[in-house]
């Protein structure tokens, strides 16, 4: 991005001291306001949400290994998939990328120098960490078994610690919300002088699109999830069927959030991947305003297709239709990012770097996960996978084959201008390869076996034992999966003392955050004031390929390194 | 990025306070809502044509559409909509036409009733809405 | 286990009339599924391959943006979709529609049992025995939480939801034996929460029908008869008379009649007005009476309403005979003991030993 | 933890991350209004709620409310309205800079706040008394084999007679009274908790105006705290008639 420098610089010239090295002491890490400060420790909060949540999800396909069960017992077993689908939603997902990546980078791209609310965005971290904690307890003392829906009646019956759960998940719900209306306030607001909407990143496109979603969705999954709170807590019967409530109206309201939650998922994870490819093809995204829209029509429609996940809870025959209907108009915008994403490398210059590498992966796993969804997009053939586990195929293709591939290959990119250290390549990209495969060896034998008819949260299925198959493979693969998650853990943490120097932007790519910040970016960002001139994404990706044309061999050396 | 200064009628001088409502409309309004009150609870209790006083759906909507009346009021002067930026204008009708997407989901309860098509069973009518007792005694 | 770990099968049985559409409605999505992955995947595979940096191929004026691709993209898979979209739905407004003719079985779900019952009263747990070729609607509804019923060789699901009924229809085609799962979370034994569909030839049906269901020595009341039991029980034959009288109305040929209420609006007399009627008989009152019916909320378990629903309707076969009312008493007077409706079918050996147990608990 | 900015003006302080006051307090409005937003989801869902189920049990709904004194109700729109006014007031002043009126306003606020809660404890208090909250005490219409219970409580005995509504018999279905007050607990519940939050707000605000901190250095906090005021009496000024004139 071409920007000029107006005014005089008011610091001075580039010193070593960065965000992470202006103060020493613990009390100016955990009352930081820096919204770069806040994202690291959000990392670090989620990453542990992520490996409680991936224990729980080791523990359940270990324990499928068996048509009658080998450790748990059916009580013990429902408390672990209702804790891993809890954690990994409520305090992973929902929040991975735009809590860490949108925190550090949405004022660095936009050429702010902090979130427009900083003091919000601190509480909204304590909060997510406070709500994280109490559903933590709420497994400690007892357990949640009612699944991560919290369907009624069965989480009002049930005497395990669902209130103390929901209550944290409410609180959770309110960090998201704040760290929303932070995102609102700082795209609408905090743009430096010429930072158009058509000259900002799509990151920033799609964050903002995810921002509209959370504080127009979470309130009405808190109150209802409140309202569970309350009728087990005092007898209040909202909708209890004995006094004439409606149960059903509990998953309209449950789903009219959480539908929507799916894409507060996976469109920052769209942004990330908009990024990388745009910088690793070198060349500017294709269709940029398309790209764009898509986002927010994604974010619009996402609102009207609660239903689907309702087709067959007594709804009427005629809304689940028409939710069917806006369902499969919601398969296109998603097919333009894929197929934009997929042009931008025409005439680019693509580099096969550990980034682009989990965004192809990401591409290619999207794709399956996305058609899939037509499957239960479409209201007959949802009538025989619904409940079973090609639905949690799908949706883990789309979250752990969308979201958390993108969010590394995000990391991944980002992660010298964090921490101003590389890491290794070599490892980089074989654990862009061994999550690749580990990840479809775990889930693809569920669509096979979830047509057959293996219903979800099935502690048992001793009545049809030539299912084991399958899940003999899931679990292979996901002790594959897990083993690709462990690295990138491993030698990220080894470069953070030991890596390469990265310099300012070391992958000669544009935007504010790499043109104009060091790595790792001072306290104020930005040194001098920033003038945006020309649109994002200005590479050229003839002169780029040139350079390695010239030098072939050392390109192949520097490949292999 | 500048403000959306559309609105000067309201300008009233003052260090950066570019848009101050003034004392006599804020009385004004009060009035308004005051007014809106004794209303609803004359309509509710004492209003003079009885088989108006029977028709639960007018007065369903004459007392809502006072207390939309005097939503409109608070929403556009006292929280300022009215001399607000445009950004702001589009938050507060944006809060409230989703308000209404949230009514989508009455589609589906009202939508029951409509399923008997041919061949078709009886739907189920516990999920249809009902009246229930009128006169009790 | 054995050798059935490695068997591979990639579709389940198609036992209903519906399952044959139903896969090729399945497989003609899985096509499109695998060629547009495929097309993508390798329309990545090669543009990133030509246009990896080094080679030497014409990188001049990348085009940004091109509005007649973009309608290609976006025109293609909306076409598609919404010619999915519309088999599908044709497809669901048939299989949601419940066939007339239906023999018609009644299912309640309960942690973490399966109930049925027949019309001609033989009750079953956890196990379902129908005939070949013959439509089966099951009315469901739940004591508890809400279950899912789900027939993976039928193609067929439905929740079951407490407090309103829901049915589901198939038409079984093959003979044999098949799975019933519960495909709702509904608790600790959800996943034990499994049964038996057996689909019988006409001959067996035939036998099984002769035996009064194989799990049963006598020959247990029919629905009809079992609701009269409960009629005579609860006396509600003390008001509810042969002709319309100042206490109550006469429930003779009620069902599907449509009611004027007391504040003037209708309600058409069917299965759900019935059972609300029962238990919460001040909801609705029609008109012309007053609200002194007891309240049977808490008295009655869904399965004696769902007699009782049985009994009202054979009054309506009767064409309004006065004497109906009190000979159905007498009919259901010789055997005269309540417990024969309850649904734990304690009488019974229902069940093999792995649901039995499910069930004591 | 932020330093003002560079640029030496006379005008109040700005953060750091902002370029000029201008752009910071149309962005503390933005974020308010998208915090409200939120709210009006937040109420959204409950009065949908509420919606659907006077849709089917109307009837009963009706009956039930006759429960509910309308006149206290009434009382509290009119306390209401009038802190919303107060409020508006208050921006008023504060936006020409005359404090010492500002903070008699946001005083007078305060205590209408503190006086609606007074009039809600009456209500809850009469109907904790007389068995309504949907707990397991719950207990509505004629039970069998009892006296038709007339429980006298406290609460309705120190109400002046103006204030006081003819007791009405209970009439209706006891389950959807329970749904009915459920809900009624919970949305007004909610919004009483709102006003409790409210409080605290105009107090901590009077108290950093006091101090003068350097927190206070314009009309935006106050103005903020009065657009979440009067979203507050937004709530109630459909509650009052959903709830306590329920027509035939």
């Amino acid at each position: 991005m071409s920007a000029t420098v107006v005014g005089q610089s008011s610091a001075k010239p580039s010193e070593p001291k960065n965000y992470l090295n202006a103060d020493h002491t613990l009390k100016s890490w955990l009352l930081s306001v820096d919204h770069k400060r806040i994202g690291v420790m959000y990392l670090i909060a989620v990453t542990f949400f992520f490996f409680i949540g991936s224990i729980a999800a080791a523990m359940i396909r270990y324990e499928l290994t068996s048509p009658k069960g080998i450790l748990l017992s059916s009580e013990v077993y429902n408390k672990t998939f209702s804790a891993h689908g809890i954690l990994m939603v409520f305090q992973f997902l929902v929040v991975v990328v735009p809590a860490v990546l949108g925190n550090f980078l949405i004022p660095i791209m936009i050429g702010a120098r902090d979130m427009a609310y900083p003091r919000l965005n601190l509480l909204s971290l304590y909060m997510f960490i406070t709500g994280g904690f109490l559903i933590l307890a709420s497994f400690v003392l007892g357990g949640v078994d009612a699944g991560w829906t919290f369907y009624v009646p069965l989480s009002t019956i049930s005497e395990t610690q669902i209130s103390l759960c929901l209550v944290g998940i409410f609180i959770t719900g309110f960090s998201s919300i704040f760290t929303a209306v932070n995102f609102i306030g700082t795209i609408h607001k905090m743009r430096a002088p010429g930072m158009t909407w058509y000259r900002l990143p799509l990151f920033i496109w799609s964050h903002y699109a995810t921002a509209i979603v959370v504080i127009l969705g979470t309130p009405v999954v808190a109150i209802t999830l409140f309202l569970v709170v309350v009728e087990r807590g005092f007898g209040f019967g909202i909708f209890s069927p004995e006094l004439g409530g409606d149960p059903v109206l509990f998953q309209h309201l449950f789903w009219f959030y959480s539908h929507p939650a799916v894409y507060i998922m996976i469109l920052p994870a769209f942004g990330i991947i908009s990024e990388i490819i745009s910088c690793f093809s070198r060349r500017p995204i294709f269709g940029y305003r398309f790209v764009a829209y898509s986002s927010l029509s994604i974010a619009f429609l996402g609102f009207l297709v609660w239903g689907h996940h309702m087709f067959l809870s007594s709804q009427s025959v005629l809304q689940g239709i028409i939710f069917s209907l806006i369902s499969f108009i919601l398969a296109v915008p998603s097919a333009v990012k894929v197929f934009n994403w997929t042009l931008t490398m025409v005439k680019g210059s693509v580099h096969f770097s550990t980034p682009m590498l989990y965004a192809l992966g990401f591409m290619g796993l999207f794709v399956i996960g996305g058609l899939t969804g037509l499957y239960l997009a479409s209201v007959d053939t949802d009538v025989h996978l619904t409940g079973t586990y090609f639905i949690v195929a799908h949706f883990h293709y789309v979250m752990v084959g969308g979201t958390i591939l993108a969010y590394l290959g995000g990391i991944h990119f980002w992660w010298p201008k964090m921490f101003g250290r590389t890491y290794s390549e070599f490892w980089g990209r074989l654990s862009a390869m061994i999550i690749f495969i580990g990840f479809n060896l775990t889930f693809f034998p569920q669509f096979m076996v979830g047509y057959l008819g293996m219903p979800r949260r099935y502690h048992y299925y001793y009545f049809a034992p030539e299912w084991q198959f399958y899940h003999l493979l899931s679990t292979a693969g996901s002790t594959v999966l897990g083993f690709g998650f462990l690295l990138p853990a491993l030698y990220l943490t080894y470069s953070l003392f030991k890596g390469k120097k990265a310099g300012p932007n070391p992958w000669n790519a544009k935007g504010l955050e790499w043109e104009y910040t060091s790595s790792p970016p001072i306290t104020e960002n930005f040194t001098q004031p920033i003038l945006v001139t020309d649109s994002v994404y200005d590479y050229n990706p003839a002169e780029d390929s040139k350079m390695y044309e010239v030098d072939e061999e050392a390109t192949v050396e520097d490949m292999n390194k | 990025m500048a403000a959306d200064h559309g609105h000067h009628e309201y300008t009233a001088g003052g260090a950066h306070a570019h848009h101050i409502l003034p004392q006599k409309t804020i009385f004004t309004i009060f009035g308004f809502l005051l007014a809106g009150m004794v209303l609803t609870i004359w309509a509710a209790f004492y209003l003079p044509i009885p088989n108006l006083l029977e028709n639960t759906f007018f007065m369903q909507s004459l007392a809502l559409g006072i207390a939309v009346f005097k939503a409109y009021l608070v929403v556009t002067y006292f929280m300022g909509v009215k001399m607000g930026t445009r950004l702001v204008k589009i938050f507060a009708i944006g809060g409230f036409v989703w308000f209404f997407v949230l009514f989508v989901m009455m589609a589906d309860y009202v939508s029951r009733p409509m399923e008997p098509v041919v061949g078709w069973e009886k739907v189920p009518s516990s999920a249809l809405p009902r009246d229930t007792v009128k006169n009790p005694e | 286990m054995g050798w059935g770990i490695f068997q591979y099968n990639p579709i389940p049985d198609q036992a209903s009339a519906h399952a044959a559409k139903y896969d090729a409605l399945f497989w003609t999505i899985s096509i499109l599924t695998v060629v547009f992955t495929l097309f993508v995947v390798l329309l990545i595979l090669f543009y990133a391959i030509k246009y990896r940096r080094g080679t030497k191929v014409d990188r001049r004026n990348p085009m940004t943006h091109h509005n007649g691709l973009e309608a290609l993209m976006m025109g293609v898979p909306l076409i598609l979709a919404l010619g999915i979209f519309g088999w599908s739905a044709k497809q669901f407004v048939e299989v949601r529609a419940m066939p007339k003719d239906a023999m018609e079985v009644f299912c309640i779900g309960k942690q973490w049992m399966w109930h049925f019952q027949h019309m001609n009263g033989i009750r079953e747990n956890n196990e379902l025995h129908v005939p070949v070729g013959q439509p089966v609607k099951l009315t469901m509804i739940s004591q508890d939480v809400i279950h899912a019923m789900y027939l993976p060789e039928m193609r067929a699901q439905y929740h079951v939801v407490p407090g309103r009924y829901t049915e589901l229809a198939f038409t079984p085609t093959k003979p044999g034996r098949y799975k019933i799962l519960c495909a709702m979370h509904c608790g600790t034994q959800h996943s034990e929460m499994v049964g038996q569909l057996y689909v019988m030839d006409d001959r067996e049906w035939g036998e099984w029908l002769e035996k009064g269901g194989n799990k049963y020595k006598d020959k247990p009341l029919n629905m009809v008869e079992a609701g009269a039991q409960v009629w005579k029980d609860k006396g509600c034959g003390n008001c509810h008379t042969g002709l319309d009288n100042p206490r109550a109305p006469s429930l003779v040929g009620i069902l599907g009649k449509t009611r004027t209420m007391t504040d003037g609006t209708t309600a058409v007399a069917d299965r759900d007005y019935l059972r609300e009627a029962i238990k919460i008989p001040h909801n609705r009152i029609t008109a012309g009476w007053e609200n002194t019916m007891p309240v049977y909320g808490s008295t009655l378990t869904e399965t004696q309403v769902l007699e009782l629903v049985e009994f009202i309707k054979s009054l309506s076969v009767s064409k309004g005979e006065f004497q109906r009312t009190d000979m159905a008493g007498s009919t259901a007077a010789s055997d005269g003991d309540s417990t024969a409706v309850d649904i734990s079918n304690k009488g019974s050996s229902a069940g093999n030993a792995q649901f039995r147990s499910s069930e004591e608990r | 933890m932020s330093h003002s900015h560079t640029k030496e003006t006379d005008g109040p302080e700005v953060y750091f991350q902002y370029e000029d006051i201008e752009q910071q307090q149309e962005t503390y409005l933005v974020g308010m209004w998208s915090f409200l937003v939120t709210e009006v989801m937040f109420f959204g869902a409950l009065f949908l709620i509420y919606t659907l189920y006077r849709w089917k049990f109307h009837d009963d709904f009706y009956l039930v409310h006759e429960q509910l004194n309308w006149k206290m109700g009434g009382l509290n729109t009119l306390i209401l309205l009038t802190s919303s006014f107060t409020v508006a007031l208050a921006v008023h002043f504060a936006q020409k800079g005359n404090t010492k009126l500002q903070m008699r306003c946001l005083f007078a606020t305060i205590l209408c706040a503190f006086g609606f809660l007074a009039v809600k404890t009456f209500e809850y208090g009469a109907k904790i008394d007389h068995h309504l909250l949907p707990n397991h005490h719950f207990q509505y219409g004629h039970v069998e084999g009892e006296e038709e219970h007339h429980v006298e409580s406290k609460w309705d005995k120190m109400l002046p007679s103006v204030l006081q509504v003819e007791k009405k018999e209970q009439h209706g279905n006891p389950q959807r009274a329970r749904l009915f007050f459920s809900i009624y607990f919970t949305m007004t519940g909610l919004h009483g908790l709102h006003v409790i939050i409210g409080i605290i707000c105009f107090t901590a605000l009077m108290i950093l105006i006091k101090i003068k901190s350097s927190l206070i250095t314009d009309y935006v906090p106050t103005e903020m705290v009065g657009l979440y005021w009067h979203f507050v009496d937004l709530v109630w000024i459909f509650l009052y008639p959903l709830y306590y004139l329920i027509p035939k």
